[in-house]
């Protein structure tokens, strides 16, 4: 055949650019999402302006991890320089990774920590997100209270990260789990989960839940009219802080920020990378891991002062935080 | 006695008295599962599921290999324009559900034109339609669903107004036996039987074939986005993926009431039933403390056990 | 002929079908090297009883002996290994595989699990070469899908064959033969009753009987109620053992109907039709003939809208829009159509709403039904016609062929038709249901509407038409009137035209 | 002979509702224009990294498609084909434990585990007659759930082996190429048996094939396991490409095969059609999505896109059927 057999010409390190950057995203039916991809061509287009980024490639479509790999594979053929990708598996990507690492393309995975070393992945430590909120909500109920757990989907890494987590929070604080329920990170679902759970454990003094489902499930315990006597864990979106807000004062929950735009910042990583700076090997965690600080969370101390902010950003908005193409500068290694 | 064998052989009775065994298999079990309150909070989450399932089965009883599997979709669509469009705002209420009612009819319709006319089989016509929608959801939120749901839409499902039980329960109630008389008692439920069970038959007695199933198809979609609308009462704020899991579950509600797959035989009551049955299930064994794996596994395996109670095809040898 | 050591003994066989008890207690004796009738009217039982043999209906009870052994037969392969075949009323064939594949379906040569097409090849090959005459040329390779309903019957035939069956149940098998190729299959059963097999033989047509059947085993409601040597027993005789008195139908027509022109068509055209004309006036009864498969059911269908065609129609003078079957039935044109099962009737709705449903429409407001008016409406129809039901909320399926085939005539009956066209209204009908058919035929003439009568039995096209046109290559060739009407001119004509005769036979040329 | 011998068809089949079949040019013309659609687009896909990869990415919903292919062909039809490659590529994970050593076992594992779920399917489709559409939709929960069983979280090792596979060329020709003609290779050598032969007669009408000695319900079962196997395989197909297991792979596979078995011209009625034109349907719809991506559309325009792509292909599909004798 006439056609290059590198299609990704440039390689990492000190190209001058223009350079493509390619997305990869396998689920679109969120609005983190969405605003994760936004912030992404948010942070695109000034470096498209400084003519430093040619092409911003988006390959953002509802899939599986087969869609998933074909679409890195579209990317890879397509010659990107590199490729931020939120991985709908943990590990079952890696080796199309590999593939477009060995190759000389970038990979960010945000949002999912994988396991390819090759990958650098951006992102909050899931676990301490989840510890957090599980500290707040152990301190809330004491030592002997009895809490349910809505969970997103067993099995899923991220599932697994943030409740092992909170699950060792809450043996050590001697709070008891009567049950853990998957409500699949879908408001309706948790809704309906607690529902049932109120019905059949009515002795419980709060429930832990994450991401996407505490709208839900605050939903289900204000319709049992016994939102003052069980505590529920938050979320940092907008509908939530909504809801949160309409509480009479004695209402008290936690949101602890899991930013959209992780995307952003790995694509300011992404550009100054290719642009020749090294990442500073000894910043990484399990060697390929960037661990970006969690924001300090809402709680009814600075509810007011968070809601006055993002009131106007539309009742899907997630609490977002995206480092700048300076703040990355701490990450890597200047020559 | 012999009056209560034949009886206990109709699918619907069946699936009733499972229901029954469900609630007091998990009443045993969970004290607080057979309660008056548990039970109505079972049945709310029942009816949206009931309420796409009116749609269901009209397709499935048209024959033709009828299925519907863009109803998950379509309900989530209806409630994204219905939600965007009232934005918690009472007097917007019936303005949206026009909107996500004249929506959906037009995607029943190209549902119906595609099978009829292109002769596309309807579980790929509407397999593509699932993606065709799905795509239509992201053009027009953009990737963000912010609706809300009006305050009126939220009591009638989420408050105890009417007789202590949900509005909604009563709008389900209302539109079961509307559509069970319009089954048993009009010029289109009898021609809808007919194709149902032999097309060329039908025609050959002037039944218009292409006139009735593209109707069902049409039907389909509209009581899809009324059962999402109702889930947006139930949820309050839309987001982009609010009933797309409510596909499978339809069909199999209509399946475990009885109606036959290949058409023609059947009615709503049974599919109404299913659906309890089915959310009945999914509350109990949410309820029973058993790893997530097991839960799909037993789920599985109850609805194989179900319908081999009475969903068993005929025999080869007569 | 003595019945020594039958080969086949059938007796207490019980099977009922939910409500309906389709054999009680039936009984049947058969010796090798005996062609055995299995005669009765419709829904007697004949079929149930050669499927318990054949081994595809679960009978309640059964004792089955073969050769002096008693024996279970569970299913089609273990009939077959016991060296029982059958050719069922519904075709068995397989509408997606060749005519070879089909002939040695279930049975295919071959090693390991691996086909030989070779050796399936010479294996058919004697059958095919055997059907040839009647058959025509058709090959190992041809679809089945794509063969006219008679060879489509002769390859089940040839299937049959195939095994060397020594007990062979042809279970009507003739019926939608013709002439010649019923002749054939005569000779290949004789053969097979030279060779000591014993055949099972039903068939509603008495001549075929009496031709072929050496003894007979009469059926009535599920039960035997008589077994008879067929050469010594007089056809009136076996008619009143199937059906009690019936009066034989006689020959009945009428000088032709004065008044306008209802029916006219001009230059039909379209499939197998090429350009047929046709007048008919009110009260007529006229009758399509000639060689099957010459255009008689397209034109029906094509009068219908129920198939494309192009042409001028009119009834009373108003121009017929050909579009559907719908806004045929609007113009008061009503079709029987020549396959009950697929295109008659709603197998498994209830009886009513098999008569409702062509006229439903009409007796509804604004939509709605009234329960009582479709009742009424039903009930009429089955007190008219003498339809026996059990209930009107029975479905339909439980009815024996010439109760359902009443229906689907009541069903337009209550549409008030002017034009009635009957593609085949008796086939697979018994003696005595028949007759009753052409009773409601003749009453549909003097109310005044015209009707048209497709027929694959000549003897019913001179029972009941008042003119007869003679169809060839899907246009009238001639026409017979009147006492010209006799199964020998039919016979004639339908040949002539075929040899390339036209217009020979008498009467006013249509062409 | 006789004029009556030459009658052509008489009406009562005439007209009959007609069942779509796609004609196999239709297949055939959408697969070229597919091709050189994606190559016009994506002239990369034509580097050896391209073909390999794109054949790679093809080769599980190629696999599926076949094992749909016999089911549907047999009058079934099967949603659990998705789970049961979750189901066997996690089994294949956990015995191979990422040693070379052990991939023959892996591969007896994945496919012993295709076979046993195909045959749970074809026992509850043939002996307890449930409706196959229900059927297998509740049969994927149990195979989803024991999957999750087997690997509750996504990991494990694919043995090098496995995943050097694709990348191997022999006579430079990716071996990602020879597998999918593999695939199509061996449905030719399938095709010939008795057993395919019971079952297309099943599809085509069951009752008949059954007064035909027909072993109707052993040929059902038979379709299932066949297609449970054929499922397995795709399992191992998955591991190739991920290099790694996870319980929720597969996900879109079940509905992507029925789409792709009928673009290829089978009835979902049953009877009709070949393998061969499901993995023409594989290959369309895959390449569909990569096309597209190719074209640049705006992101929340792409999934409508593809929703009408899919319809037109089906409704191409339609158009191309042969029209019915008269
Ligand atoms: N599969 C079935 N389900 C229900 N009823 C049936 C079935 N098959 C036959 N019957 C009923 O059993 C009775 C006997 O039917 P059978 O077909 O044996 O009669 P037959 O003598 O062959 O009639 P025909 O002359 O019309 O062919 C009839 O009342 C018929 O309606
Ligand atoms: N040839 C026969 N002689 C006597 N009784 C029979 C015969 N064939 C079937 N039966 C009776 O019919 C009933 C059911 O038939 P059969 O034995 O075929 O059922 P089965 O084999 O249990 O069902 P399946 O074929 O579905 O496994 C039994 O009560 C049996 O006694
Ligand atoms: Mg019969
Ligand atoms: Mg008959």
């Amino acid at each position: 055949s006439t056609v290059s057999n590198e299609p990704a010409a440039s390689g990492d390190g000190d190209g001058a650019g223009p350079f493509t950057i390619g997305i990869s995203n396998g689920f679109v039916g969120s609005e983190y999402r969405t605003q994760m991809i936004s912030d992404i061509e948010d942070a695109a287009s000034s470096y498209q302006d400084e003519g430093l980024l040619e092409d911003l490639v988006l390959e953002n479509a509802d899939t599986d991890v087969n869609g998933q790999i074909q679409q890195v594979r579209n990317l890879i053929n397509a010659g990107v320089d590199a490729i931020i990708a939120d991985p709908n598996s943990g590990s079952a990507l890696d080796q199309v990774f590999q593939e477009a690492t060995d190759q000389g393309i970038l990979v960010f995975a945000i949002d999912q920590a994988v396991t390819a070393d090759s990958v650098i992945n951006v992102g909050i430590d899931q676990a301490e997100w989840a510890a957090t909120s599980a500290e707040w909500l152990a301190e809330q109920v004491g030592e002997g209270g009895q809490i349910v757990a809505v969970n997103g989907i067993s099995g899923h890494p991220a599932n697994e990260a943030r409740y092992g987590a909170a699950q060792e929070v809450f043996d050590e604080a001697g709070v008891e789990v009567l049950t853990t329920a998957d409500g699949g990170w879908d408001q309706a679902t948790g809704q309906q989960q607690m529902g049932n759970l109120l019905a059949t454990y009515p002795e419980i003094d709060g429930v832990w839940t994450q991401d996407g489902m505490a709208l839900g499930v605050l939903q289900a315990v204000v319709a049992a009219g016994r939102e003052d006597e069980i505590v529920v864990t938050g979320e940092a979106r907008n509908g939530f802080l909504q809801l949160w807000n309409e509480q009479s004062d004695d209402f008290e929950s936690i949101g602890v920020t899991n930013p959209p735009g992780t995307g952003a910042t790995a694509l300011h990583l992404a550009m100054a990378m290719l642009q020749g700076a090294e990442i500073d090997e000894s910043q990484l965690v399990d060697g390929n891991t960037l661990v970006l600080a969690l924001e300090e969370p809402v709680t009814n101390e600075n509810l007011d002062a968070v809601w006055a902010e993002t009131e106007g950003e539309g009742e899907s908005y997630v609490l977002d935080s995206i480092l700048s193409a300076d703040d990355v500068q701490q990450f890597l290694v200047q020559d | 006695m012999s009056r209560v064998v034949p009886i206990l052989k109709d699918p619907v009775v069946v699936a009733a008295l499972i229901a029954v065994l469900l609630i007091a298999i998990g009443g045993i079990l969970r004290p607080g599962f057979a309660s008056p309150d548990q039970i109505v909070d079972m049945l709310r989450v029942a009816s949206f599921l009931g309420i796409i399932a009116i749609g269901q089965t009209i397709v499935v009883l048209s024959g033709g290999e009828g299925i519907d599997l863009s109803v998950g979709t379509v309900a989530t669509l209806g409630a994204i324009l219905a939600s965007r469009t009232m934005a918690g705002d009472d007097a917007m209420i019936v303005p949206g559900v026009l909107l996500a009612l004249g929506v959906a009819a037009l995607i029943g319709l190209a549902n119906g034109l595609g099978i009829v006319a292109l002769k596309i089989p309807p579980f790929v016509m509407t397999l593509g339609m699932l993606g065709v929608v799905g795509g239509l959801i992201l053009v027009v939120t953009g990737g963000r669903a912010d609706g809300r749901a009006a305050p009126a839409l939220v009591s009638l499902v989420n408050g105890r107004d009417v007789l202590g039980l949900p509005g909604i329960l009563i709008v389900w109630l209302v539109l079961g036996g509307a559509v069970t008389l319009v089954l048993r008692r009009t010029v289109f439920g009898a021609r809808l039987y007919a194709i149902g069970t032999s097309r060329e038959a039908a025609r050959l007695s002037g039944v218009p074939v292409r006139r009735v199933t593209v109707s069902a198809y049409v039907l389909s979609s509209l009581f899809a986005a009324l059962g999402g609308i109702a889930m947006v009462g139930y949820s309050q704020q839309v987001f982009l993926n609010l009933a797309d899991d409510l596909t499978l579950p339809s069909i199999a509600a209509v399946v475990i009431g009885g109606t036959l797959v290949a058409g023609g035989v059947g009615g709503y009551l049974g599919s109404a039933v299913g659906a309890i049955v089915l959310t009945v299930l999914t509350s109990l064994l949410t309820t029973l403390a058993m790893p997530e794996w097991a839960r799909i596994v037993v789920q599985g395996v109850v609805l194989i056990a179900l319908l081999a109670v009475y969903g068993r095809q005929r025999r080869l040898r007569a | 002929m003595t019945v020594t050591s039958p080969l086949v003994r059938l007796s207490g066989v019980h099977k009922r079908y939910g409500g309906v008890q389709a054999l009680r207690d039936a009984s049947l004796t058969a010796a090798g090297g005996e062609v055995h009738g299995l005669l009765g009217p419709n829904g007697s039982g004949k079929s149930t009883l050669g499927k318990v043999l054949a081994g595809s209906v679960r009978p309640d009870a059964a004792e089955i002996v073969l050769a002096g052994e008693s024996v279970r037969i569970g299913s089609p392969r273990a009939a077959a290994r016991l060296g029982v075949a059958a050719v069922y009323q519904q075709l068995s064939l397989v509408p997606d595989l060749s005519v070879g594949q089909n002939l040695v379906l279930g049975s295919e040569p071959g090693r390991l699990g691996f086909l030989s097409d070779r050796a399936a090849a010479r294996r058919v090959a004697p059958v095919l070469e055997r059907l040839t005459p009647a058959l025509g040329d058709v090959r190992f390779d041809d679809a089945v899908r794509d063969l006219a309903p008679g060879q489509q019957q002769l390859v089940e035939i040839g299937k049959a064959l195939l095994r060397e069956p020594r007990v062979l149940i042809l279970d009507e098998a003739t019926a939608s033969l013709h002439r010649d190729q019923v002749a054939l299959v005569f000779d290949i059963v004789r053969e097979l009753r030279e060779g000591g097999a014993a055949i099972l033989f039903v068939s509603h047509r008495l001549d075929e009987i009496t031709e072929l059947c050496d003894r007979a085993t009469i059926l009535r409601s599920g039960v035997t109620v008589a077994e008879t040597s067929v050469p010594d027993t007089t056809p009136d005789e076996i008619v009143r053992l199937m059906v009690g008195d019936v009066q034989q139908v006689e020959r009945e027509h009428r000088d032709a109907a004065g008044g306008p022109v209802r029916l006219r068509v001009r230059g039909l055209a379209g499939g197998a039709l090429h350009g047929v004309d046709l007048d008919a006036r009110g009260g007529e009864i006229v009758g399509l003939g000639g060689l099957q498969g010459q255009g008689q059911s397209e034109l029906l269908l094509a009068l219908f809208g129920a198939i494309a065609a192009a042409g001028d129609v009119e009834v009373d003078g108003e121009p017929v829009r050909l579009a559907s079957p719908r806004s045929a039935a609007r113009r008061g044109i009503a079709l029987v159509p020549g396959d009950r099962g697929t295109q008659g009737t709603l197998p498994a709705r209830p009886i009513q709403e098999n008569l409702a449903i062509a006229s439903i429409a009409g007796r509804a407001r604004v939509g709605v039904l009234s329960t009582r008016r479709e009742r009424e409406a039903a009930q009429s129809m089955v007190d008219a016609l003498a339809i026996k039901i059990g209930s009107l909320a029975d479905p339909i399926s439980s009815l024996s062929g010439g109760n359902a085939q009443k229906v689907v005539f009541g069903k337009w009956l209550l549409t008030e038709p002017s034009v009635v066209l009957l593609d085949d209204p008796t086939k697979g009908v018994d003696v005595g249901a028949k007759a009753e058919i052409y009773r409601i035929v003749r009453g549909l003439a003097e109310q005044g509407a015209t009707v048209v009568i497709n027929s694959s039995e000549d003897r019913e096209l001179v029972t009941v038409c008042d003119r007869v046109l003679v169809l060839f290559e899907g246009a009238v060739r001639a026409t017979l009137v009147g006492d010209e009407i006799t199964e020998e001119r039919l016979v004639q004509a339908a040949l002539r035209i075929g040899e390339g005769t036209q217009g020979a036979a008498t009467g006013e040329d249509a062409a | 002979m006789t004029a009556a011998t030459q009658a052509p068809p008489a009406p009562t089949v005439v007209d009959r509702v007609r069942s779509v079949r796609v004609a196999s040019w239709a297949t055939a013309a959408l697969l070229v224009v597919a091709v050189v659609a994606a190559i016009a687009l994506q002239p990369n896909l034509l580097t050896p990294y391209g073909v390999a990869s794109t054949f790679a990415t093809f080769l599980p919903l190629v696999l599926v498609a076949v094992a749909q292919a016999i089911v549907v062909i047999g009058g079934g039809l099967d949603l659990s084909a998705g789970a049961i490659v979750a189901l066997s590529s996690v089994v294949a994970v956990q015995v191979m434990r990422g040693e070379d050593g052990l991939a023959a076992v892996g591969l007896a594992a994945a496919v012993g585990t295709g076979v046993a779920c195909g045959m749970l399917n074809g026992l509850v489709v043939s002996r307890l007659r449930l409706q196959p559409l229900i059927a297998t939709f509740a049969s994927a929960s149990i195979f989803s759930g024991l999957a999750l069983l087997v690997l509750p979280t996504p990991g494990g090792t694919v043995p090098a082996i496995l995943t050097g596979t694709f990348r191997q060329a022999i006579a430079t020709v990716p071996m990602s190429v020879l597998l999918v003609v593999a695939v199509a290779l061996g449905w030719l050598v399938l095709r010939r048996t008795r057993v395919l032969r019971h079952i297309r007669a099943t599809g085509g009408d069951p009752a008949a094939a059954y007064a035909s000695l027909v072993p109707v319900q052993t040929s059902q079962f038979a379709s299932y396991v066949l297609s449970g196997a054929i499922s397995g395989l795709a399992g191992l197909a998955v591991l190739g490409n991920a290099g790694s297991g996870d319980p929720f792979i597969g996900g879109d596979l079940a509905l992507g095969s029925v789409a792709a078995v009928v673009v290829g011209g089978i009835a979902l009625r049953g009877g009709i059609g070949s393998p061969i034109g499901a993995i023409a349907g594989a290959i369309i719809l895959a390449l569909s999505s990569t096309i597209l991506f190719s074209i640049g559309l705006p992101t929340s325009w792409r999934a409508l896109a593809a929703g009408v792509v899919v319809i037109l292909a089906l409704a191409l599909s339609a158009l191309g059927a042969p029209r019915r004798r008269r």
